[in-house]
């Protein structure tokens, strides 16, 4: 095999740039290999280069595949890239398709402590083999460290490959390690390893390297998970219930985390937050459901199958008007599905979570930051419209790593409590009736248990009338439920907005929303690049905002590229905005690996395509 | 929470309690359920007690499933707030609002239905967490609101109208408590007042979760012959076990009492409560002996009552969680939010 | 008050015919009176006349006022009647508003034991009293009889009022009697005191009475849910497992008593049905996923509630494709709602129930006759795409009586079981794997439980590819979910077609579904009497076959009519057919009783007048 | 059901059982949990029971929830059918199956958390259903494929590998079974497969609902010190109860046992399992005794193993309900069709 890097054609992958490179690593999971593929990732950021990372792992604890893909870009796209230009070959049982994955004049860093069965069936691409397990073997005494260690050593070669500041890979090494010597000391040498090995050995740095820029300043790195959980913290959330459920267990171990900092009174010590782990999700949002009742911030965390136990819970929030907040971190269904793999798929039910006519408000958040902005809004918006907020986040968001803006807090943000009246409001007036006197948004005030007579309510999911009392009667019942139904669309005006970017010109839409978004602004460019000019819109909300409904039917056509079979946000496109029904078309990527600007710039060209014209949508 | 508490000038010629509030004042809305529903002397026991207790109305938050029991909440306290929510979740709802104010008193009144079959799982949990609640099981062997199919209360051998027997083994809610270490169980019976209103005086007073099976009939599904959840069946068969009575805050009483049936449970303003032994030496605080009571007495068609089982020194929810002890809902926002400077030095590479 | 009746000026009421009569009868429950009630209208069909009752009851077992309505209607209209000609105002709580809705120039028969506190308030309807409780009193002994045969009285009166045939009243109660003598003779009198004291003091009969007609010939009275129940028993299945709900228990209820008959071993007396009473929804509906994986025809009933629990394992058997039959008798919503009330609010989520992409198969009887055979193709459905099929009826059509044409069966039928490899064809294949090798329906075989180590397999709701092995690659999972997707539109060929209605030169298409046929059927006939001609369609089935496609295309504009708030079926037309989603206008009628003929003409009305044009939809 | 057993000559170098079928038979794919995980050897245990009992494969199905527990049901029997269903409701799953085809051998391997936790309202329903099948609760006090969060099995004072304590009282399945009137409980230990093996034997002949709880320890999350189910602390804390012993079908031994610790559970082919009592006295058949030794054994810390209760004497499912003795699966569709003159006669008024 060569060590020699000649730049072959790049055939049509796309060319090695410069800090634009896509790196792929395949592990064993239980290996240990996160925290080297964590430390790639940060000592790129340092150099001031974008970058992203996607995990890409199996549902189970140990012994199975994994691959983390970082992307340095820096021209910002963080997108999944379509294919690495680096592929770390680790994992003896994939390395055949990890090897066939490669770009053409793409490199393969692999173990060739065990050698390749057959040949690689390439020639287009550089092997550049490193004995790593037969090293650490030589190298560390300690049984369990010669496992992670290797996950360092190839770490070291990849910095020197990409001519990754060995500085900051020191430094990080040494932070993360700085009360145990020893460790600090192996993973040192583990990196130097490598490292060495791969100057010596190869031709480094390779062409496509990383040049240091200054472009991650004011920036983080974070997962969704994490920055929704402190989205809470800061929104005054003080009961959380849940049901462990992948991918949204990093969401409570967050909260619960932070919790130990932030939710702990200083004189007791005790704790200003409750965490319940129920029995089951619809243990769970009950919990979440009697605390919003009674006036705490609460909230739940769930994927798909908790959202289906819910449901039933979620149409009773609705109807009594209790407030709610749940986090559902998307996977790929249906059923039980890929637990560990991404999609956008719970759209459709989260908007009308529940049987009978029942409508929530849904946020979609697009990336951390928004997890964060959009934890706080969630809480702001279930208080002031007394409804279920369901966040929809998903795998991709909520556990990959994220460059984002450095999270900011206005100090002067006072929770929106919405209509609630205190005991001293209630004393102004003659006598207090939970669901009469609407505001403009259709709101009722409501008062809180404990709080004293004079506003006592029975809360009850059966038929009520304006008063809050039990009701069989046709327009009593009616009533209540078309203020409701009024109530959910004021709701669209409060929401956030959709994301919008126009070009001049542009007669097509390309429509997205939460993860989609990169991919698809990604897309955008490169679509451009071909001469084809699009405006972007990424929704935020539903209810759809007026925005929505003008995007939608100011372009000629629009693609709504989301992460689902049965094109659910194009649903409810539809149902809102029959105006636009014609102009709609669907990209749908749902196989679990997010979504590539390739997928969406093929199949925006296919459906532009003369053929694809000559039949219509 | 600040303290409402309505003038007692509306009705002159009745009683007053320590708050100078009238019995008026613990009711509710007129009853829907059929006349000589059990369910309707539970909640007048309740009204009762409570009103003796002089428990201010709003500081009760009253919880529900769905049924006819659930109903109830409707018909006692008009005062306080309640929570008629879905059939078998008054568990989590409960825990919801114990979690956010832990100065509620708790009072749920499910039903067997509503907590034995659907809602089964959330009361094992809710036994494990040991909420602070008063929580009564209306108990009468059927679903009366969807009209009379077994519940899993239902005894072998007791029959339909129709004269169909239940052949599974069914579910005694202090059987069950007793083996996933409840720390409250009673048994009434809502023919008998007299011993129902102090034990539910006593089940306010345990600082955990006090789970009351009262054996409440359904008039219009299992009253008949046949039926053991009857009126007859159950006036003929109820045992008392232990005689409760409830001693308002005496400081004195508190030293000398010693065990002789006598189970020292302490309100927070220092009341008392007494459960005598009825049958010599039963003792509600030794789980196997009770346990092994509870197994004779069914198997010879008994229905024990009275406080059964007693455990005060497990800790409950909030206990357990280390949280502090002004209720959630009132730690203000200041102390909750941890501000921008905190929020610069996230995420730092 | 007066007792004579000429014949005032109908106003703006549906004037007094023969054979057109709408009868209210107001009660309190758990008095007895459906008897009664059931009586009058089985003796007026016996007269050959249509006729048709809705019960308006409330939710609780005892002392809440409760309605009967009666229709009887020579020309078929089995819709609720819109204001009645008739009341029966048996209960001094309602009767104030018992009499303001009585049409003008119709009448009021009251109990004047407790005389009226007010003036009635109105002088163009006749008020005819009796004082039933107080002959009840003075004729009979037993205190439970004395209530019990109020209702009787009222029963003879009608029956003298409206001419019924006072013998075949008796007949009817000689019948149910049979056995009881003294209970029989009791009734016999009642029966003739009423009808007796309705002569000697009133102008019996009124102008609008019944006489005898031979339109019933060939017809039974049922509810829908016995005729579902009936369904079950003729299609085989023999595991039915259920958690008790209002209104779908008397389905259940139905199914047992069938199943002493018709499941029975005759040698052995013993079941061939097992009928479990399940802990919850949950429960139930995964004990029939288990059995019909199994290979048993399963089933369960529920209502929305109880819908909104299954979801999780309504997804499971979708992607797993395994049968399964759920019944889902719509009450009103949202959360408990209105539980004894009628709504089709349950079509949105029963169309994709469960988190992921999920889509189900859904059949919308509109009577009790077609409850009957959905039952049937329900099954049928079900074993041949191997998947959940969702039975959409209503309080309306479950509950209340129906005259439908006499049931009939085809001894010709045979299950169809769809593709089932049996230990003998297993032979003939070389390898056996469960999602593989799909039939023009996109359907692939399966095999039991028990019959054969060669064609066993592992069901799974995780991830897996054609073979049915685990599987987290992109490609694999795709398959099969493409497959699915294929397979569930294949099933609108198979499904039920709509039934559709033209008139020459209509431009208008009427759309509606389940109980809302009839309303729509009369609005039709209404509409085309004031120029309006338009085509009907029921839709039966989801997902949509061609026609409906065609039926929405082929109309300038097309009302939807359907009872809730959320235009749910709309909406999946909408999102089916997105060329038609601008000529798609809502009607809707949400208030829990059924949708009446003149609710549809005036909704249709208002929407094609002159100022409602000047604002486009 | 006609049955379909494959000839038993690929692997000549194996011992065959009574049906000519090697122990490579009664395997599965492989597994892909953690090295070490006590579930493998759960796996392991089942393969020799059903191997030695020569069922037949096909005669089997296997059934499960969601989690590593749930998993295994791929990793034996291959030539049985199999239900991978959703987290806690294996029950209803097997419940259907049962009902569906009597004559299957449902084998269910669920977790604490899908048993104890979401699934725990199906398992006390089941119980008291005592449908016939071997239900086996992998025990490993945490939840292992969400990564490590305890389950309610987890005991007080067990500590997370962080140093986290539980502070909630434990669900024991085996209390739990005694107090609902569970017919077979049993419990094992995975590190400890001589004694597993006739306890599932044993399970698979009990005529109802048999609860086999194997403490199964997770290597990955839950087998530090400080955890109450890692393998040392079971190893050092596991009494056997009573000693299994499965004796094949011999008519005559059948008249010579009485009663010494010794449970006369007879399978359907005649065959025998003995349960030796090890502590004198130790009588598997007296429910009070039972609860009364358990709770004694967990008080000290014990974790006692065997066959640990025993009640031949209730129906099964199917028995409750009398249903044919045929499959109803196996009921042809012209017995269970009325029809058309039947129909003819229907809805006459
Ligand atoms: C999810 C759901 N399933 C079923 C029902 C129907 N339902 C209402 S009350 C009830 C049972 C009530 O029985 P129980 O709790 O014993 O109360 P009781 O009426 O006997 O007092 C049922 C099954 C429901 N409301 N929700
Ligand atoms: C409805 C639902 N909620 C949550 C989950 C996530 N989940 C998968 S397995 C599991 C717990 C498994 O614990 P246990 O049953 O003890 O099995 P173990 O992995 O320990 O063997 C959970 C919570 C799920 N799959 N479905
Ligand atoms: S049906 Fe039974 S439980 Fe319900 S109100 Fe009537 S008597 Fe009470
Ligand atoms: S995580 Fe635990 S339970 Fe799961 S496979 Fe690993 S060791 Fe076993
Ligand atoms: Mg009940
Ligand atoms: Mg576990």
């Amino acid at each position: 095999m060569t060590a020699t890097l000649p730049v072959r054609p790049a055939g049509n992958g796309t060319a090695p740039r410069v800090n634009e490179i896509s790196i792929r690593i395949a592990t064993v999971n239980g290996t240990g290999s996160a925290s080297a593929n964590n430390l790639l990732m940060r000592a790129i950021f340092r150099m001031g280069v974008p970058v992203s990372g996607k995990n890409l792992f199996p549902s189970n604890i140990q012994g199975l595949p994994t691959w983390y893909e970082i992307r340095v870009s820096g021209r910002g796209y963080s997108a999944r890239a379509p294919r690495p230009n680096l592929v770390v070959a680790m994992n003896a049982q994939t390395r055949k398709r990890d090897i066939a994955e490669v770009s053409p004049g793409g490199c393969v860093l692999w173990d060739s402590t065990w050698p390749l069965q057959e040949p690689p069936g390439r020639d287009d691409i550089h092997l550049l083999e490193i004995p790593i397990a037969r090293i650490c073997a030589q190298e560390f005494r300690d049984a369990k460290q010669r496992i992670l260690l290797q996950n360092v050593v190839y770490a070291g070669a990849v910095a020197a490959l990409l001519d990754i500041d060995m500085g900051i890979m020191g430094a990080l090494v040494d932070e993360r390690y700085a009360r145990r010597d020893k460790l600090r000391e192996a993973n040192r040498r583990a990196l130097a390893i490598g490292h060495d090995y791969a100057h010596k050995h190869f031709e480094a740095p390779l062409p496509c390297h990383v040049e240091p820029m200054d472009l991650t300043r004011g920036s983080i790195i974070v997962d969704g998970n994490t920055s929704a959980a402190l989205g809470c913290i800061y929104a005054g959330a003080t009961v959380a219930a849940w049901y462990p459920i992948t991918p949204s267990t990093s969401l409570m171990d967050a909260f619960t985390s932070f919790s130990r900092r932030y939710r702990r009174d200083p004189d007791t010590g005790r704790a200003t937050a409750l965490i319940i782990q129920a029995e089951d999700e619809m243990g769970a949002i009950g919990t979440v459901i009697g605390a919003g009742w009674t006036g705490a911030r609460a909230f739940t965390s769930t994927s798909g199958p908790g959202l289906s136990l819910m449901n039933e819970l979620l149409g009773l929030a609705y109807y009594m008007e209790v407030p709610a907040v749940v986090f559902d971190v998307q996977r790929a269904g249906p059923s039980t599905g890929l637990p560990t793999r991404t999609q956008q798929a719970d759209i459709l039910m989260a908007a009308h979570a529940s049987h009978g006519d029942t409508a929530h408000i849904v946020l979609f958040p697009g990336d951390p930051a928004e997890c964060f902005d959009f934890a706080v809004r969630a809480f702001d918006l279930a208080e002031r419209f007394q409804t279920p907020v369901l966040v929809l986040s998903d795998l991709d968001i909520g556990m990959n790593d994220w460059v984002v803006p450095r999270l900011r807090w206005d100090q002067r943000y006072a929770p929106d409590r919405g209509r609630v009246l205190h005991p001293a409001d209630l004393e102004e007036i003659e006598a207090y009736h939970r669901y009469s006197d609407p505001d403009p948004d259709w709101v009722c005030a409501r008062t809180l248990p404990g709080s004293g007579s004079k506003g006592a309510w029975l809360a009850r999911g059966s038929g009520h009338n304006r008063l809050g009392a039990y009701t069989e009667d046709p327009g009593e019942y009616r009533e209540v439920l078309d203020r409701l139904s009024r109530k959910h669309a004021a709701s669209a005006l409060r929401g956030p907005e959709p994301v919008i970017e126009r070009r001049p010109g542009a007669r097509i839409g390309l429509v997205t929303v939460g993860s989609g978004g990169p991919a698809v602004w990604e897309a955008a460019e490169l679509l451009a690049e071909q001469g084809v000019v699009t405006d972007l819109m990424r929704i935020r909300g539903f209810p759809f905002s007026p925005p929505v409904r003008e995007f939608l039917t100011e372009h000629e056509r629009c693609f709504v590229v989301e992460q689902n079979r049965d094109a659910q946000l194009h649903s409810l496109l539809v149902i809102a905005v029959p105006a636009a029904a014609e102009r709609l078309d669907s990209l749908l990527v749902y196989s679990g690996i997010p979504v590539t600007a390739a997928e969406v710039t093929d199949g925006v060209m296919t459906r532009l395509s003369p053929e694809a014209a000559a039949c219509p949508p | 929470m600040p303290t409402v508490v309505r003038p007692a000038v509306r009705h002159p010629g009745l009683p007053v309690n320590a708050l100078g509030l009238t019995v008026r004042d613990y009711e509710g809305g007129m009853s829907t359920l059929c006349a000589g529903c059990g369910h309707d002397s539970v909640t007048a026991a309740l009204v009762q007690a409570l009103w003796e207790l002089a428990v201010p109305p709003h500081r009760v938050a009253k919880l529900s499933g769905i049924g006819c029991s659930a109903k109830t909440v409707g018909y006692f306290l008009n005062g306080a707030h309640g929570f008629n929510g879905a059939h078998g979740r008054m568990a989590p709802i409960a825990t919801g609002a114990g979690a956010a104010n832990r100065d509620l008193l708790l009072i749920g009144i499910s039903g067997d239905g509503d907590s034995l079959s659907i809602g089964i799982g959330h009361l094992v949990h809710l036994i494990r967490r040991n909420l602070r609640m008063v929580y009564i099981i209306e108990n009468n062997g059927v679903y009366g609101l969807t009209k009379g199919q077994f519940s899993p209360s239902a005894d072998i051998g007791s029959t339909t109208s129709k004269g169909t027997a239940n052949v599974m083994e069914p579910i005694d809610p202090m059987l069950l408590g007793l083996s996933l270490g409840a720390t409250f169980l009673a048994r009434g019976f809502s023919g008998d007042k007299a011993e129902l209103i102090p034990i539910l005086k006593a089940a306010t007073a345990h600082r955990g979760l006090a789970i009351v099976d009262v054996i409440s009939p359904c008039v219009s599904f299992n009253d008949h012959e046949g039926s053991t959840k009857s009126y007859r069946f159950t006036r003929e068969h109820e045992v008392r076990v232990t005689e409760t009575d409830f001693v308002p805050p005496r400081p004195e009483i508190l030293a000398s009492i010693g065990w002789e049936g006598i189970t020292d449970l302490t309100l927070h303003d220092g009341s008392l409560v007494r459960a005598r032994a009825v049958p010599s030496g039963y003792d509600p605080t030794d789980r196997i002996a009770v346990e092994e009571h509870l197994r004779e007495a069914r198997a010879c068609g008994e229905v024990p009552t009275g406080i059964l089982f007693v455990d005060s020194s497990r800790p409950d929810l909030h206990e357990m969680s280390g949280t502090v002890s002004q209720p959630l809902v009132d730690v203000p926002y200041a102390k909750l939010c941890p501000g921008a400077a905190e929020l610069e030095k996230f995420g730092s590479v």
